[in-house]
């Protein structure tokens, strides 16, 4: 078959992104949205950090200007939101290699599941004690 | 009506590209939770935006050390995540004209930012904001 | 809507598939079936399929001949078996060829398997003859013949159900009439040579092995345009359904070493076929099991025994009945390597239905005469490779062998004949069928007659019968068939109207039951899988024949034709 | 035991849009969801469209979603879900009426991937041998029986264009068979960009699979086969 037929057999038949609240989800499907959309939210956040990182170049007036905004209590919890959004993706991705390239690991796909909640616990929980405790001080 | 079409003939398509950002999906990832992580732990975590300005990374940036870590963080981070948009545009976006226009999008968000990401971390001199603040103050 | 093929294959099981490989890239050819092919009810075979390999251990196709014969208790055309058992060998080989995942050996050939009924050396013992896919061998057929036809460019019309055969007044076929069940439009097929392999009528029977789609339309369709229907009062009963679901529970289980206990724990098998036991015949163990519970000896005085595996090594059991080991911890909630299974024989397979000859074209007479074009193939067909009983794994063979046998007549047939003019107004009569089913304005609701049919079957017509209890039968039979002319269904639409389908498959079901009660009404012995208490004996002398009936305009009518005898005297028949 | 069904219904010639209809019904706990489905359609709504046949789970034409989950109607058990029972038709598809889809792309993803056993080499007189260790390779995907709850299941049909995870297994039958001569045709198929690229290990497909098929290991399998054989 073509990209083509292909094509024209889907468009016939889809129901789009509305379909994923038609499905109870498993375990899977929730890790795979996670992954996305913390990956889709930590490249947002990286679009921004290299415009600001840019602004160096114009001095440390402009730029320490700009770090007020990164001082902002809304952001200092949206920071804390990125790390989280990170070490999940992180850990999940190593969930994805693995099942990849490892061949049995078809067979632990709900432990490794488990395990990176484990993991992202493991990471996450100090972090966010430290970098709360930072806010409060 | 189910009148099956005649089965498609034996044909040679040619592929590659989805294989190639697969791989670099895993290799990118793999890295970048050594680069990604070990840049926030450092610089969100163990020091907080409260101690970041642009002294400081004026300062780090006098080691070619970190400079090459965090190029190579945001070369790889970029790709990794736009390449992950693209996935999301294929599979949101179907009408062919509104995809190639997203595409498009992704591709030059990824040229613009490199450069400019690029520009901020190997062009950046410190010494000529210092001469000027001297100069100024 | 017209459509004109060369050849045009009604049901897309093992058989319908197997014809149609031999016709694909050769002629025009095109397979309708109202269920997607990879649904027909082959896939649900479990077992194996037999031919003389001996790849595991000594075995000759004339051994495979004699059984057949033996087991189809000396009712089977000797002729048909022997090209049945030499063939079944190249026809396996070339299933192999074409892809098919048997089992293997640990030098990679074809692994075998015990099944009932075959033995070594004319009755001896058992012997390994079932080639194999784990429990799937059915399923491994359907998808391997499917998947040939895909590459043979096959054309199919997926969900057409047939609903008429056309032949001329001078007795040609020429095509049938079908109807699209997605938009509810007729389409005439015109053919110069139409295959029926639609399959079985377990449906007939309330508990049976049989899917809900096997209604015998192509055996019923032929039965209204005139052709007799032969050897219908032999309908076997597989002993181990489970029960009260008539879930097919495979003859392999006993093959592998399984054994059938009643309530008291006994292997009540030693009493009845003190050589092959378990793996005796079907017919005789499915009366012995009722004979057991006749005499108080079912489970806690109810109507099933016990099979029991649990003396198995549980690797054979997860591994060579894998499907059978899921049927039963999904439906019964019990695990085949612990626990004894509940089993009741169920309604299995027609030994009987249209009569063909070796080249699968359909004969309408004593004679053998053969109606120009028209060929069947596979359950709906009687080439009596089965006689009045078949065994276990030879069906599968029936299909391939006989599927591909007719598909090669048809090639030759139509090389060699033009196309024949359709009647006038082809499709009058199927559109007065749907017309009438969805217009009319009744009482009666399909599901209820059905089931009344069903039961009514069961009691009757089943593992046991008399003369009374036949009597009884074409009585309700005949009142069933008043009260389906008072039908109502509630979907009056032409869109994937299921309810109409069902209501003409009941039509067909009707048909098939009383052809089914009025030759075995007549048949005074018992016989392979006809048994009638009120003549216990099996009777040589006056009933070594095939019946033939016919729906004539004066009613049925029953005639006979001899056995074809060619190697094998009747005997009498002991395992 | 009494159980509601929410049945999704639609009839193009009637409906502009699907709706949901509830039937209460008198059920054993050890019946299937095919049992209560008959026997609405037989005493109380013979209008209630869906496909089945074999009423055991080997012919396929029964998926649907049952409280939200691909299942064969015929595979569940009442007493598994409990009083309230939801049904739907399989997402991704046209809807033919009510439970009923339309199959036909599913079949042509499936026509897609050459699925029959390619080998122009004359065969031998009897069998082609095959060690049972070659025949095991591939033993888990000739299971497959075509039922769609796999495709169905998997978020990215959903949404775009790709081959599904049953055409893959039916790929990954003839790919690991060692009588087949076709992998390189296949595998290039397979990797073009509906191929296996799309795949994000979602394991929904697994999930639902009713016949136990590990539907993403041979997904993975057939990675990592292109990943070292054509790179
Ligand atoms: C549970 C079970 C297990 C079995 N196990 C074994 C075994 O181990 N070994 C063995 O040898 N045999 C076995 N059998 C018997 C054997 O499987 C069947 O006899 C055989 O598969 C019948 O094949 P067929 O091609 O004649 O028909 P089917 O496979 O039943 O196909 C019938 C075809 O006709 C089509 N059709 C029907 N009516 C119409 C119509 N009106 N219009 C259009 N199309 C129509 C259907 O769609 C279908 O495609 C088993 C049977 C059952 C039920
Ligand atoms: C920290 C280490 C990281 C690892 C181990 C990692 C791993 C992965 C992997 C393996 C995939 C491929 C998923 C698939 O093919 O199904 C992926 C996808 C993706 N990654 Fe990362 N990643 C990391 C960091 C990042 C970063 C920093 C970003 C953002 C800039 C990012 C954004 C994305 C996006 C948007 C996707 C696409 C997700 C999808 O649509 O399925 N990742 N990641
Ligand atoms: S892989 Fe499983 S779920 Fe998918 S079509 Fe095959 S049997 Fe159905
Ligand atoms: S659900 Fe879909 S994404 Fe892959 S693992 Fe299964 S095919
Ligand atoms: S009816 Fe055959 S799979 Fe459910």
């Amino acid at each position: 078959m073509t990209t083509e037929t292909m094509r024209d057999v889907h468009r016939a038949t889809t129901r789009g992104i509305t379909a994923y609240r038609g499905y109870r989800p498993p375990p899977g499907m929730i890790s795979w949205a996670f992954h996305r959309i913390t990956g889709l939210g930590v490249l947002l956040f990286l679009l921004l950090h290299i415009v600001d990182i840019f602004l160096v170049n114009y001095g440390p007036d402009t730029f320490n200007e700009l770090l007020f905004l990164y001082r902002h209590p809304v952001f200092r919890i949206g920071e804390i939101i990125l790390v989280a959004g990170l070490y999940y993706h992180a850990a999940n991705g190593v969930r994805i290699i693995l099942i990849d390239f490892w061949p049995a690991a078809y067979r632990y796909e709900r432990q490794l599941f488990y395990g990176v909640i484990a993991v992202f616990l493991a990471g996450f929980l100090p972090t966010a004690i430290l970098m709360i405790r930072a806010i409060l001080t | 009506m189910t009148v099956a079409r005649p089965h498609i003939g034996r044909e040679r398509p040619s592929g590659g590209f989805e294989l190639y950002s697969w791989y670099f999906f895993r290799i990118s990832g793999l890295l970048l939770i050594f680069l990604a992580i070990g840049h926030v732990v450092i610089m969100h975590v163990i020091n907080t935006v409260d101690e970041i300005d642009w002294q400081f990374v004026a300062d780090r940036w006098n080691s070619p050390f970190w400079r090459a870590y965090d190029w190579l963080m945001l070369f790889l981070a970029l790709l990794h995540g736009l390449n992950g948009a693209r996935l999301a545009v294929d599979d949101y976006i179907r009408p062919q004209g509104w995809r190639v226009l997203a595409h498009s999008i992704l591709w030059t968000l990824a040229i613009v930012f490199l450069i400019i990401g690029s520009i901020a971390v190997l062009t950046f001199d410190p010494s000529r904001f210092e001469t000027l603040a001297q100069a100024g103050g | 809507m017209y459509h004109r093929f060369d050849a045009v294959i009604v049901g897309a099981g093992g058989a319908g598939l197997m014809a149609a490989a031999q016709l694909a890239g050769q002629c025009n050819v095109a397979v309708i079936s109202k269920l997607y092919p990879v649904r027909s009810h082959t896939g649900a075979a479990q077992g194996g399929i037999a031919a003389a390999l001996g790849n595991v251990e000594e075995d000759h196709w004339i051994w495979h001949m004699f059984d057949t014969v033996k087991g189809g208790d000396y009712l089977v055309d000797q002729d048909a078996a022997e090209v049945l058992a030499r063939e079944a060998i190249d026809a396996i080989i070339e299933l192999e060829h074409w892809g098919f995942p048997f089992n293997r050996t640990p030098d990679g050939r074809i692994d075998q398997r015990r099944f009932g009924g075959h033995t070594r050396n004319f009755g001896e013992g058992p012997v390994r003859r079932a080639c194999y896919a784990a429990d799937r061998t059915g399923h491994m057929i359907l998808q391997t013949l499917y998947q040939t036809a895909l590459k043979k460019q096959v054309t199919f019309f997926d969900e057409f159900m047939m609903l008429d055969l056309l032949l001329t007044d001078d007795g040609v076929c020429t095509g049938v009439v079908a109807m699209d069940i997605e938009t509810g439009e007729l389409h005439i097929f015109h053919a110069k040579a139409v295959l029926l392999a639609t399959g079985g009528f377990g449906r007939v029977y309330k508990v049976t092995s049989n899917a809900l789609a096997a209604t015998g339309d192509g055996v019923a369709i032929a039965f209204r345009r005139g052709i007799p229907l032969e050897d219908m009062e032999f309908y076997q009963f597989h002993p181990t359904g489970i029960y009260k679901m008539g879930i097919l529970l495979s003859e392999a289980c006993r093959g592998e070493g399984g054994i059938l206990r009643n309530g008291l724990g006994e292997r009540f098998m030693e009493r009845y076929a003190p050589t092959l036991l378990d793996l005796a015949p079907r017919d005789m163990v499915s009366r012995a099991i009722y004979q057991e519970i006749r005499a108080g000896r079912g489970v806690d005085g109810k109507d099933y025994v016990w099979l029991d595996l649990t003396h198995l090594p549980p690797e054979v059991i997860e591994t060579k009945l894998p499907d059978i080991t899921d049927f039963v911890r999904t439906y019964l909630g019990l695990d085949p390597v612990k626990d004894l299974i509940p089993i009741q024989p169920t309604a299995h397979y027609a030994m009987g239905g249209i009569p063909t000859d070796v080249d699968g074209r359909v004969t309408i007479d004593e004679k053998n005469t053969p109606i120009p074009g028209l060929y069947a193939a596979g359950e709906c067909a009687c080439v009596s490779v089965h006689g009045a009983n078949r065994l276990g794994t030879n069906s599968l063979v029936d299909l391939v062998v006989f599927g591909r046998r007719a598909g090669r007549h048809m090639l030759t047939f139509v090389r060699e004949n033009d196309f024949h003019p359709l009647p006038k107004e082809p499709d009058y009569r199927a559109r007065a069928e749907v017309e009438w089913i969805l217009e009319n304005e009744g009482t009666e609701r399909v599901a209820t007659l059905r089931a009344e049919l069903q039961e009514a079957m069961m009691t009757d017509a089943g593992v046991f019968r008399t003369g009374d209890g036949l009597k009884r039968l074409q009585q309700k039979l005949g009142e069933l068939r008043t009260r389906y002319s008072q039908i109502r269904i509630d979907d009056k639409s032409r869109t994937f109207n299921m309810e109409l389908v069902e209501a003409i498959e009941l039509g067909f079901l009707l048909d098939c039951a009383e052809a089914i009660a009025a030759s075995a009404l007549a048949r005074e012995e018992s016989r392979g899988a006809h048994y009638r208490e009120d003549f216990p004996a099996r009777d040589d002398a006056n009933w070594l024949k095939h019946t033939l009936i016919a729906r004539t305009s004066g009613g049925l009518q029953l005639s006979y034709k001899p056995v074809v005898i060619t190697r094998f005297e009747p005997k009498e028949r002991v395992y | 035991m009494q159980v509601t069904l929410r049945i999704q219904r639609f009839n193009p010639e009637t409906d502009s849009k699907p709706y949901y209809r509830e039937y209460t019904v008198e059920v054993e706990p050890t019946d299937r969801v095919l049992d209560a489905l008959n026997y609405i359609k037989w005493y109380q709504d013979g209008t209630l469209t869906f496909r089945r046949s074999c009423a055991h789970g080997v012919c396929g034409s029964d998926a649907m979603r049952i409280n939200g989950r691909n299942r064969l109607a015929c595979k569940v058990l009442i007493k598994d879900l409990g009083p309230k029972i939801t049904i739907e038709p399989l997402l991704g598809f046209r809807i033919i009426r009510d439970l009923v889809v339309d199959m036909e792309p599913f079949f042509a993803q499936y026509r897609a991937v050459m699925p029959y056993l390619i080998n122009d080499e004359p065969p031998p007189v009897r069998e082609r041998l095959q060690s049972p260790e070659e025949r095991a390779l591939y033993d888990d995907t000739t299971k497959c029986i075509l039922c769609a709850c796999c495709t169905a299941a998997c978020p990215i049909f959903w949404t775009t264009e790709w081959l599904g995870p049953a055409a893959i297994v039916n790929a990954h039958r003839f790919l690991f068979d060692s009588r087949d001569r076709a992998a390189e045709e296949r595998l290039a198929i397979l990797n073009q960009k509906f191929g296996v690229w799309r795949c994000r290990t979602i394991f929904n497909c697994t999930e639902a699979c009713p016949r136990g098929i590990q539907v993403t290991n041979a997904i993975e399998q057939v990675k990592r086969r292109i990943l070292f054989e054509q790179s």
